[in-house]
């Protein structure tokens, strides 16, 4: 132990020997720099390189693409279903293996692809967007994707193996439960909601630090642009919500597993207690969805309407509001369960005023627009398509959130209406306008605007023919969950008419990734700002280096490639010979500490594998909850053990 | 252009459904809850198209006054951060509309909401529902224990009359649901909720659970048959009355396989040894109108294919396929088409 | 293009460490308690909901369980803050020896509070099987044990990396730093459940 | 890129190797017919003269013998045909206790079908005419599954109702004793 004489003295040689190190400036930029950045932060090579990453970049596309695949995965699930219902008493698929059907569309799509996706889009762009050189805690960020691709492999394979759930997406008890529920199917379903919980926690602690303390020098919480705001929002809604559903499947498996009877009515357990703690994660979930969706707009209609969006605060207090009202409304959906009628009118009230905060966002977008000069560029048509679908959806909101109108419409096919008008109308389009829009800065290249307006219109077209006749055949009587129906109800021709249009939305997701396939090799090159937009991920080259920025820029003003005069101001002094990131206070955004970057390292990768086997096998034993948590914390341990001191004087965590 | 053609898609099945006589339509007015939902339905409706259209309105306006065309990505220099005053109090005018319009409508559906729960006070006939998976069984109560009567997957109501309907679960969460009648109200295992209906129009009337309960919960409907207090009563009288007796040798045979082998060990039979509790009452089985909750129309030749095998048409109900000889078929058949 | 930069001032003599609100690490904890609070809060959101249909809690006349454990524990976990704290000082003053020296004491406190801990299983007077009452408070009192348990272990990996050269480095004194921080938030925990699996059963 | 594909690639790995192993999960809705299903000669659920050694197991038992849907419903079919009357929920009254590992007729889920389809001396009454041998089959499953004889993936832990007895995925596994297999 080689003891100094005091702390004081190490600090003092410490300060001396910082004055050494080679740092970026001045005197050493341009190529030079970026040279040597390159070497710094670069990862290492080969298969393990690649699970050892830790670059956010990398971890977001792979987000990105899984949660697309999972998309695509849940939309044939869509087309069968949709197959199955084209007719009356049509005997295509049978009743065991459609209640498969719904149960994995529903989870793939909300646990599997909505959720993920948003997040992995914001792991990609916030750093850039915030202009850092990473994430807080990037190995806990690629834990997260290796958790959330576990969960999501175990379920399809289930799926494949005939073990897939088939209790609903929802899964209430009793029918989830020992009884009602036999085999492993709904553990199955219960344990991915644990996989893609953790993940999610995950992923939304990497990016609340991120926003709160890595922005840019002189991005203060006023200048923060709205996408970074949603996602902060959406963070905190993330952790104060998911935990909720966690508890609740928790409960369920060991109700299934080792016979506790929390929600057994004739122990003196209760079967709403699942639908009070599930809702209280499902209403927020919907706003998870939702609110990032609303950042992907105010970016774009921003960039393409040339004007900041009009009155950001009003922009950003809805965004909060919208996050709190949220959990004030889960019992919307049980206004059926018979619980007292006087307190039903409380959540109606809330439900309704939940309106108000998006309405006034939507005014100020239109606001923006009318200030501004739009162009209609494919990510501009997307939040055309947006407005006029989600108001839709929103307005049928309004209308069940009244009691006396949902006990008619409620599991009907009317709210299947509405909750897709508000999920693809609202999120999806927007998705599909911000890939448009970012993708030049994630590959490098343009994709084809005259295939990008087709796809519009077919997407577009196709959505209102699939899901408006679904309000009739809700008012109709038809039930959700039903695998088929009887000839004489009038319900042919609006589910005729879905059919039809499911499967023009569906070429025309294919029509989308083809464009994305192809403008991926013939695309025009892309410049690091072709769509001459103002915030700092276009401050640096499409794609960006591993290191995002040469020097971190300072802001100046919400709309900084905009204001900037000539050049862009930047704050030097970041060390170049090893990874390094700057930290800055939460609200003022002034420099406060110099971080250092963690290493790439597999065992956030082998950590993930032994919980993922720890969390599968508790499905069969509860022994494993002792077994399994021994490995997992190994390779935690491992995982947070820091290296020998190697490089003086500024030693490393990593 | 797309609005149109959202239009078109809309008027089409109106039209199917306008052509049908609203045998399971939430438009079918048919009780005074009914009839709250459809106005306060159309209140609604009305307050959130005018909604709609401003939003359109604004965002075509806005999008049409300086437009530009071409890919020219320039901003305007130093202008960019000005807003036209218009839109300051825009805003306020846009926040204060959409405010009294959503008050106004919680009010609305507030007021329709306790009227509703007024109405439920006072009932004069009593039903017990259970739910199971995938029936309903219904046992019209009455004060008189012998007057008590079980029936199964079908409703008579007297019109004008308020019921009050007691809503059990024997299994899992199902929902009771006849559209045309009122909304729906879950059957919660260990818990007692309870509807109240007051029919207004006598005619015939298709409910369906609408809370997913397990593989056959497309086929777990029931039918509601309104009447006039007259005709109520004769059929209640007639529901009182047990089974008649096996008239024709046949159906002796197939009363005596009925009450003597698999049938009786779930199904009861008023005035026969069969009395199992597992199953659906078969005492007047004869005169319902659908075998099997809904699965299928009341005929013979249904009757033969649910009977001999159940398990091929509504695949899982606990009814099993007993494989039956064809002669026992035939008796058995013969002998429930007697339960009138 | 690329804007070109105009340089403004240096980061250069800035810390590579800080304690409290300035660390990133000490976010992600606040994170993961805000988290675990969540699920905590919402387990007792769920045993008051059960509560709230009962007569009698417990139900069915059972006798709530025996206070000698919990309450022996209650005492001890509270008297733990003490050495905590005073690890908490030492960090803050980076004064490494002092944390060597107390580690082995909170780490033993530790063992002993997991050692009650078994014996408060036994005096709950019920085995989760039996009805509703009796899971929710096995299920808490798992949910706290797995908190004491991974603190506990982190605890004693972070003592075995302060007796390193490791220990000299100032990112280990702010780790040391929020792992006290991490044990009030446990302890803290425990006092309504306490209250909830002991005393509440009583009113 | 590479991740869909080596994932993909994992997937079908797993598939090729746990398939088959999967009807514990396959819902049954309807015996095969008798003839598809048992040699020639031997006929379902009947007791064959005693002492001798009992013939081969039943090919039936496989469908039934761990698969979960089966012993659910064969559970559903306990309460609802009143078993619980006399072996009230495993522990026995009136009639045997069913989750020892004590069998008078036979621990084998055909011996046990035998035993309900036939009946048996001193009140156990005979459910032939009652129930269809997939029923009984059920029926046999559930009834085993009381001893722990299946396997734990297969069972569920408790009824919503009462809990009258220990959760079934605890319950330690009686192993069928070879005398037991042999006709008293």
């Amino acid at each position: 132990m080689n003891e100094p004489a005091t702390v004081r003295d190490e600090d003092e040689r410490l300060a001396r020997e910082r004055r050494k190190i080679a740092r970026d400036g001045p005197k050493l930029n341009g190529a030079k720099l970026e040279a040597r950045l390159g070497q710094t932060w670069r990862r290492p090579p080969g298969i393990l390189g690649w699970l050892a990453t830790v670059d956010h970049k990398e971890i977001g596309r792979r987000y990105i693409i899984t949660a697309l695949l999972f998309l695509a995965a849940g939309g044939v699930l869509a087309l069968l279903m949709r197959l199955q219902l084209a007719r009356p008493d049509n005997n295509l698929i049978g009743a065991q293996r459609y209640n498969e059907l719904f149960t994995m569309h529903g989870s793939t799509m909300m646990f599997l692809f909505a959720v993920p996706v948003m997040e992995g889009v914001a792991v990609y762009i916030i750093p850039l967007m915030v202009g850092t050189r990473s994430t807080a805690f990037p190995r806990l960020n690629a834990f997260s994707y290796y958790m959330y691709l576990f969960g999501g492999l175990m379920l399809w394979i289930a799926f494949a193996l005939n073990i897939g759930p088939d209790i609903g997406w929802f899964a209430y008890t009793p029918l989830s439960g020992p009884q009602f529920s036999p085999g492993k199917r709904a553990d199955i379903w219960a344990q991915m909601i644990t996989f893609t919980e953790v993940a999610a926690l995950a992923a939304a602690v990497v990016l609340f630090c991120t926003i709160l303390k890595t922005r840019a020098p002189g991005m203060t919480l006023a200048r923060m642009p709205l996408f970074a705001w949603a996602m902060l929002v959406v963070a905190v809604m993330i952790i104060f919500s998911m935990p909720s559903v966690a508890l609740a499947s928790s409960m369920l498996i060991s109700d299934r597993l080792v016979g506790t009877q929390f929600y057994n009515s004739f122990e003196h357990g209760d079967a709403l207690l699942w639908q009070h703690l599930f809702w209280f994660f499902g209403h927020p979930e919907v706003y998870i969805i939702f609110l990032p969706a609303t950042g992907f707009v105010s970016v774009i209609t921003e960039t393409f309407c040339r004007r900041p969006i009009f009155a950001y605060p009003i922009v950003v207090l809805s965004l909060v509001s919208t996050g709190i009202l949220a959990f004030g409304l889960w019992v919307h959906h049980m206004f059926a369960t018979g619980l007292p009628r006087v307190g039903y009118s409380f959540y109606t009230a809330a439900s309704m005023t939940v309106a108000i905060p998006t309405a006034l966002q939507i005014f100020c977008w239109l606001a923006t627009m009318w200030d501004g000069r739009p162009r209609l560029a494919v990510p501009m048509l997307y939040v055309i398509g947006f407005i006029v679908t989600f108001v839709i959806g929103g307005l049928t909101g309004v209308i069940i959130a009244s009691v006396p109108l949902d006990l008619e419409l409620h599991d009907t096919y009317f709210i299947v209406a509405h909750f897709h008008y508000v999920l693809i109308g609202g999120a999806v389009f927007p998705l599909l306008g911000i890939i448009t829009y970012w993708y030049p800065k994630i590959t490098g290249r343009m994709m084809s605007e005259r295939l990008g307006k087709i796809d519009f219109w077919m997407i577009f077209l196709g959505f209102q023919l699939a899901f408006f006749p679904m309000h009739f055949a809700g008012l109709l009587g038809m039930p959700r969950r039903v695998y088929t129906y009887p000839a004489g109800l009038g319900l042919e021709l609006p589910n005729l008419l879905s059919t039809i249009g499911a499967f023009v939305v569906a070429s025309a997701v294919l029509l989308f990734v083809v464009n994305g396939i192809v403008s991926l090799y013939r695309g025009a090159v892309a410049t690091a700002n072709p769509w001459g937009a103002a915030s700092l991920e276009w401050a640096t080259s499409s794609p960006p280096p591993v290191y995002n920025f040469a020097h971190i820029p300072v802001v100046e003003s919400r709309t900084p490639l905009w204001d900037m005069v000539g050049e862009l101001p930047v704050v030097t002094g970041l060390r170049v010979d090893d990874k390094e990131m700057l930290l800055t206070t939460v609200v003022a955004a002034t420099p406060d500490v110099r971080e250092p970057v963690p290493e790439p390292s597999l065992w956030p990768f082998i950590a993930s594998v032994a919980v993922g086997i720890f969390f599968i096998s508790s499905i069969f034993s509860p022994w494993a909850v002792v077994f399994g948590a021994i490995p997992s914390a190994i390779a935690l341990i491992a995982w947070f053990w820091p290296k020998e001191i190697k490089r003086h004087p500024e030693p490393v965590i990593s | 252009m797309r609005r149109r053609a959202g239009a078109l898609v809309a008027l089409l099945p109106l039209l199917g459904a306008c052509s049908y006589q609203h045998y399971q339509s939430a438009f079918g007015n048919a009780a005074v809850e009914a009839r709250q939902f459809n106005i306060l339905f159309v209140i609604f409706l009305v307050v959130c198209a005018t909604m709609y259209l401003a939003v359109i309105g604004f965002l075509i306006a806005g999008l049409m006054r300086r437009r530009r065309t071409g890919n020219a990505n320039v901003i305007e220099d130093r202008r960019h951060h000005e807003s036209d005053p218009l839109m300051r109090s825009g805003l306020i005018g846009w926040a204060a509309l959409v405010g009294s319009g959503l008050v106004a409508l919680a009010i609305a559906s507030f007021v329709a909401d306790r009227s509703m729960a007024g109405a439920a006070a006072h009932e004069q006939l009593s039903i017990t529902l259970t739910a199971n998976q995938w029936w309903w069984d219904a046992q019209y109560n009455a004060a008189d224990s012998s007057k008590t009567f079980h029936t199964a997957n079908e409703l008579h109501l007297p019109v004008g009359v308020p019921v009050r309907i007691l809503l059990n679960s024997n299994d899992v969460i199902h929902s009771f649901w006849v559209p045309s009648l009122a909304g729906k109200q879950d059957l919660i295992p260990g818990r007692q909720n309870d509807i109240s209906i007051t029919p207004r129009k006598v005619g015939l009337f298709r409910g369906q659970c609408a809370e997913f309960c397990g593989a056959q919960h497309a086929h777990m409907a029931l039918v509601v048959e309104v009447e006039s207090y007259a005709d109520f009563l004769k059929w209640w009288r007639h529901q009182l009355q047990p089974a008649p007796s096996p008239a024709t040798p046949l159906a002796l045979a197939g009363y005596n396989f009925v009450t003597g082998r698999n049938c009786s060990a779930c199904h009861a039979i008023g005035g026969t040894p069969a009395g199992g509790t597992v199953g659906p009452d078969l005492t007047h089985f004869a005169s319902r109108r659908s075998i099997a909750a809904g699965t299928m129309a009341m005929s013979t030749g249904n009757l033969y294919g649910w009977v001999a095998d159940p398990q091929a048409l509504k695949p899982g109900t606990k009814m099993p396929t007993i494989g039956l000889e064809p002669d026992q078929l035939h008796a058995v058949v013969a002998y429930l088409e007697t339960l009138q | 293009m690329i804007p070109a930069p105009r340089f403004t001032d240096s980061v250069a003599d800035l810390p590579t460490y800080k304690f409290g609100p300035s660390s990133l690490t000490w976010w992600g904890i606040i994170g993961y308690m805000v988290i675990e609070g969540a699920a905590f809060a919402l387990a007792f959101a769920a045993y008051f909901f059960l509560m709230g249909h009962e007569q009698g809690w417990p139900p069915e006349g059972r006798p709530p369980p025996d206070l000698l454990a919990g309450t022996l524990f209650t005492i001890v976990i509270l008297l733990s803050e003490i050495p905590n704290t005073m690890i908490k000082r030492a960090a803050e003053k980076r004064d490494v020896a002092a944390i060597r020296a107390l580690m082995p004491v909170i780490v033993g406190i530790g063992a002993l509070l997991l050692l009650i801990r078994a014996f408060e299983f036994n005096s709950l007077n019920c085995r989760w099987t039996d009805n509703a009452y009796a899971s929710i408070i096995w299920a808490l009192l798992l949910l706290h044990t797995a908190h004491i348990l991974t603190d506990w272990i982190d605890t004693i990996v972070l003592w075995m990396l302060m007796r390193t050269d490791l220990g000299w480095e100032g990112r280990r004194l702010v780790d040391t730093d929020e792992n006290s921080l991490y044990w009030r938030y446990v302890w803290l925990l425990w006092l309504p459940i306490y209250l909830m699996i002991y005393w509440v059963p009583r009113l | 890129m590479s991740l869909p594909f080596r994932a993909s690639l994992a997937a079908v790995a797993l598939v090729a190797l746990v398939l088959g192993a999967c009807n514990r999960e396959e819902r049954h809705s309807r015996s095969k017919p008798v003839g598809e299903m048992v040699p020639a000669g031997q006929s379902p659920d009947t007791i064959w003269p005693g002492g001798t050694q009992p013939p081969p197991l039943d090919p039936r038992a496989a469908l039934y013998d761990n698969n979960a849907p089966a012993i659910s419903e064969g559970q559903f079919l306990y309460s609802r045909m009143n078993c619980v009357g006399c072996h009230a929920h495993g522990g026995g009254g009136m009639g045997p206790a069913l989750m020892d590992d004590q069998w008078r007729y036979g621990g084998r889920i055909d011996q046990i079908a035998a035993s309900i389809a036939e009946g048996r001396p001193n009140g156990m009454p005979s459910w032939r005419a009652k129930l269809t041998s997939d029923q009984i089959w059920k029926l046999a499953a559930y009834v085993r599954s009381l001893s722990g004889q299946p396997s734990k993936d297969a069972v569920g832990s408790r009824a919503d109702a009462m809990s009258a007895a220990p959760p079934q995925t605890l319950t330690p596994h009686q192993p069928v004793r070879p005398s037991d297999t042999a006709q008293q």
